[in-house]
């Protein structure tokens, strides 16, 4: 899995909500082989705020189309500028980064847990899983009603659970509120989102002992390894999140698991 | 095709441009972008004696046209690059450097002994620069006394090249490159990041866990520019520049201002094939000007 | 509506945010954008005893994301400011300090005194940080012992509010301000601009007439936040930050991290309304945080 | 003629020919009174390298459509972004600055020499001679006919003597060798252009005592006389060229005119 620099076209940007993007990038290269939980380093064009690369994770890909999606939620000017980027630009991305989520094996029951721009990599974690034969559930956690970012694809390929806050739609609370992530059996846990989700859903993992695999956003210079900015700690010392991460196994994490 | 080469000391370098210390790793995390062969050097990542974890999280943060650092040297120590990494740096085509780091003269002065017995590392760049850490570093680096009297150690210890890596933090640093020349050190590399800090105003706190960090890229290069042009003319070692170098036409400013050669630093971070591009667009410009060597342009601003 | 008023030495300011010298003119080359009395002051251009031509043309280079100048002090001298400038100052609505340069400490006494006299102008700030003068200047805010002699020397002379603008481009600046202080300075204001270079590789010549100039803007906030951190620590006297402010937040990280108030300088030049719009930016925050006074703020980061 | 700062709308960016544009911006608010040689200050968005505005000319104007006309020449990134500058986006300008060109008086004799972006203020001023009954004439110098700017709006209100370096059209040589120049009877000459012309033009006005009007295209950071980095050695010293020019009588300046 060789690490490139390339640019790629821009095929489509479709708005899902206000300040949620899906770009749809092409590797006339053709994409090399990419794992679920991987990330791209994108260079943010004419945006004079933006200095770095910005991490994104790989949202969805079509090996056939050597396609890529990148799923944007603007944070600030550098996915601000981003979300404005048209069909036949030019997007050069650095990738693909990090390590990757662990695949189940047959007959586990797997459940995906997110929210926000952290839904990004669980559509190709999804679609990952089900080729391994194995039905994954979705738990999505939103503030409220209007936040709720479509999740068709999701449903295609399992049932999804939603939570609001307020419950507008969906359970009230947060994901960790769900009844079928509490009350059901699951084998497998992967959650990607705020850190404070991540840290309510790998508290209720650790205390019913299921593994589970957390998707870290730190903040980034390099992507690559070489700058040691990115670091968590672990039991094994702080890691780099970009090349040891950014999925790490909530028991190889020093976190207060208190949240 | 204009000859590249330069000399720093007894060493003679491929071409003048070298990936700068903590911005590219031990080499290995860029074969996948560049053929490391085709660079003047590669500097690794600051070491020290004993293994570091470095400071806490959050270690960086962007700013206008650079970056805030505060890595704080985290490195697995000697013993551990001795057996691990060491044996796969020997097999590098390009020179080979190792950033030197301690928090007395005693580390600095035991780490150089081990690393003079390393015969594929080509030269120590003697860190007394790292804003970073709360010992050590640029605290050696802002003290003339304390500078000498880490060179003179080292220098004692270690008879390959030496080169030091002066901090800019300091109001005259002309008198540490002074220093460096005195106590024997082959050339002088300048410069390490300049202190600098940033605010959440949201939360009201520093964006870094240490308050203070370290400033590079663009954002510094002006300040780095002028301090090669003042000490390429304090000294007769050699100079190396560094800070903010971006492309090649970053690089020739250093070069025409004085400095021997250049490293790259934080732009392998948005550019992991800058140093390469870099060489490249040295050898188009001297194309075009039709000069035969790069020799021709070191410190040319003094003469025309 | 949260209270933006602040004090330093005797002297209360309707807000926080004052024009740099050297980039508002006289204030009236902004009348046609700004309301004068909507800041909390202006620092009227470096002024000097004699009329001052300042450096050759060319005296600026844009770097990224700042600019360097070395206009060197232009301006028309003591006796010309009193009869054709002072009358018109004296009707602002705002606090009109003059900066105040010399070639030696009896140049900066003697024009102290002069100024002492002009009963609408509310304070001085000595620079003893210009780097774009061969005399004076700069040399007097990067040693210790000039520095000392020239504070006490104009402070003998000068009795109304004394802010002493101190250089960015030294290993300690905690010094001079502690200098500034023990010698009866009400405030300090700090940075002035960084020294820096830029060369053109066309011409392999310097971009600036003087070879070096003094960098500004965005790129020197983090180092300009951190020496405003520090200083507010080592002082008790008010500290004015400046260095590369643009906007509400930029100013609120300086005020956050301990100054008292901020300058605003490079951004006039791209934006003439940015003195106003930061004040108006300063008072939403505060809003949005439903915190009563500026003051709330000043300095919170070292308690919270 | 107060200075002002605002969002004015493209109307259009015509391109003249490789590396030439002209962009024409309505203001809402109204325009105000601008002289002939006047300047504006352009904020350019979303350069990364530019981080003061640029100063362009004011080429054309029509007061009663509100609209502007700057003639732009690729020069660098700043330049380079203004020119893909698309109908519909925002153009701040500072405006109107500086000082202007002084306009003949009734049967006066006047030519206005210039060449590449040196023509931009040369049209408005052009026109302005027109409407104050006077009939300018027009000396275009260029490197060769691949370098000529279409001029046929200068041609609507005055002659136009061409001169190329090559003699691929026109004359052969500079703008100064153009028999036209040369051999008539000016009583005003106002020129842009590169340095050299106007030094070589000024050269040739002094011999002759001829009223000379150069416009100088001095670096500028503020553009509003607060920096002091703009300014030329005048016979009354340094003098700011965005305040008290850029428009200055070759005798006020200290040029060695040897050129
Ligand atoms: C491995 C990884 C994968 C990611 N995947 C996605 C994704 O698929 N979709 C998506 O929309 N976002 C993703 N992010 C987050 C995304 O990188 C940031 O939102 C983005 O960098 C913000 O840039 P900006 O210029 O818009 O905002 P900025 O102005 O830079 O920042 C706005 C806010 O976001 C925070 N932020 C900035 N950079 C990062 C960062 N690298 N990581 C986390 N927070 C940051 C800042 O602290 C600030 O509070 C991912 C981050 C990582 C590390
Ligand atoms: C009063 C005035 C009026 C002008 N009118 C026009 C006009 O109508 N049309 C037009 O195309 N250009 C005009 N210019 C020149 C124009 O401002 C520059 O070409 C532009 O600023 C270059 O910006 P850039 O980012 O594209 O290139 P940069 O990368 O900034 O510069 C490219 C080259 O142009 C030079 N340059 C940069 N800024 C200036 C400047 N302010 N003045 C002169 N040279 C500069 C640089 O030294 C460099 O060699 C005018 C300049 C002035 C001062
Ligand atoms: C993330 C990071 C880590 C660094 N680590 C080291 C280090 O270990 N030793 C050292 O001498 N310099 C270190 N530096 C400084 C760089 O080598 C270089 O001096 C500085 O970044 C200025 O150059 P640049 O602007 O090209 O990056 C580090 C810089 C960065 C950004
Ligand atoms: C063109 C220019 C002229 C300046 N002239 C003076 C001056 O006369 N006296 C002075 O104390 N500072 C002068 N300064 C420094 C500014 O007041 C300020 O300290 C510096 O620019 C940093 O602030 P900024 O980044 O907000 O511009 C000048 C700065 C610029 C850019
Ligand atoms: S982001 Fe640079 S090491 Fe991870
Ligand atoms: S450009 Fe600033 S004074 Fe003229």
């Amino acid at each position: 899995m060789k690490k490139r620099i390339e640019d790629l076209t821009v095929i489509e940007n479709r708005k899902l909500k206000e300040g949620f993007f899906v770009i749809k990038v092409y590797s006339s290269e053709g994409l090399p082989e990419i794992k679920p939980g991987q990330f791209v380093q994108a260079l943010v064009l004419e945006s004079p705020s933006t200095f770095l690369r910005r991490p994104l994770s790989v949202h969805d890909l079509d090996p056939e189309e050597n396609t890529l999606s990148l799923l944007v939620q603007i944070a600030g000017p550098g996915t601000e500028k981003l979300s404005r980027i048209t069909p036949g630009e030019k997007l050069n991305l650095i990738y693909p980064l990090g390590n990757s989520f662990t695949l189940p094996v047959r007959g586990e029951r797997v459940l995906l847990a997110g929210g926000g721009c952290g839904m990004a990599p669980l559509l190709y974690l999804g679609r990952k899983i089900t080729e391994s034969g194995v039905q994954p559930h979705f738990a999505f956690g939103f503030r409220n009603r209007s936040r709720i970012l479509n999740h068709d694809e999701f449903s295609a390929l399992g049932p999804v659970y939603l939570a609001t806050e307020d419950g507008s739609q969906g359970y009230r609370g947060f994901v960790t509120d769900i009844p079928e992530f509490r009350n059901q059996q699951w084998d497998r846990v992967y959650c990607c989102g705020p850190e404070q989700m991540m840290k309510a859903v790998a508290a209720i993992c650790r205390q019913r002992e299921i593994f589970c695999e957390v998707s870290l956003e730190n903040l980034m210079a390099c992507g690559l390894g070489i700058c040691l900015c990115c670091v968590v700690p672990t039991t094994s010392g702080n890691l780099c999140s970009c090349t040891e991460g950014p999925v790490f196994n909530i028991n190889h994490l020093k976190w207060q698991t208190s949240g | 095709m204009a000859d590249l080469r330069i000399k720093i000391g007894p060493l003679e370098f491929r071409n003048p441009v070298i990936l700068a210390s903590g911005t590219c790793g031990y080499g290995s995390e860029l074969e996948d972008f560049i053929n490391l062969s085709e660079l003047g050097g590669i500097i690794v990542k600051g070491t020290t004696m004993e293994h570091r974890e470095g400071n806490p999280y959050p270690r960086m943060a962007e700013t206008a046209s650079g970056m805030l650092n505060a890595v704080g040297l985290q490195n697995k120590g000697i013993d551990y690059f001795e057996k691990n990494i060491y044996p796969h740096l020997a097999e590098y085509n390009t020179h080979v450097i190792v950033n030197v780091n301690g928090n007395t003269v005693e580390d600095y002065v035991n780490l150089s002994a081990r690393i003079n017995r390393l015969g594929a590392i080509a030269a120590i760049e003697l860190n007394i620069s790292c804003p970073n850490v709360k010992k050590g570093g640029m605290i050696f680096g802002t003290n003339p006394a304390s500078a000498r009297e880490v060179i003179s150690a080292v220098r004692r210890v270690y008879d390959k090249t030496l080169i030091v890596k002066l901090s800019p933090n300091v109001t005259d640093i002309t008198e540490f490159a002074r220093i460096s020349e005195e106590e024997g050190a082959e050339a002088v590399s300048l410069v390490n990041t300049l202190l600098g800090m940033a605010v959440d105003v949201r939360t009201m706190r520093p964006k870094l866990s240490t308050i203070t960090g370290g400033l590079s890229g663009p954002a510094i290069k002006p300040v780095a520019l002028r301090m090669v042009w003042q000490v390429a003319r304090a000294v007769k070692i050699p100079v190396i520049g560094l800070g903010g170098i971006m492309n090649a036409e970053d690089a020739l400013e250093f070069i025409i201002a004085g400095a021997t050669a250049v490293q790259v630093g934080t732009a392998s971070f948005i550019n992991p094939r800058a140093g390469v591009e870099i060489v490249k667009g040295i050898e188009k410009y001297l194309g075009e000007k039709e000069l035969d060597s790069v020799c021709r342009i070191t410190g040319i601003i003094n003469r025309i």
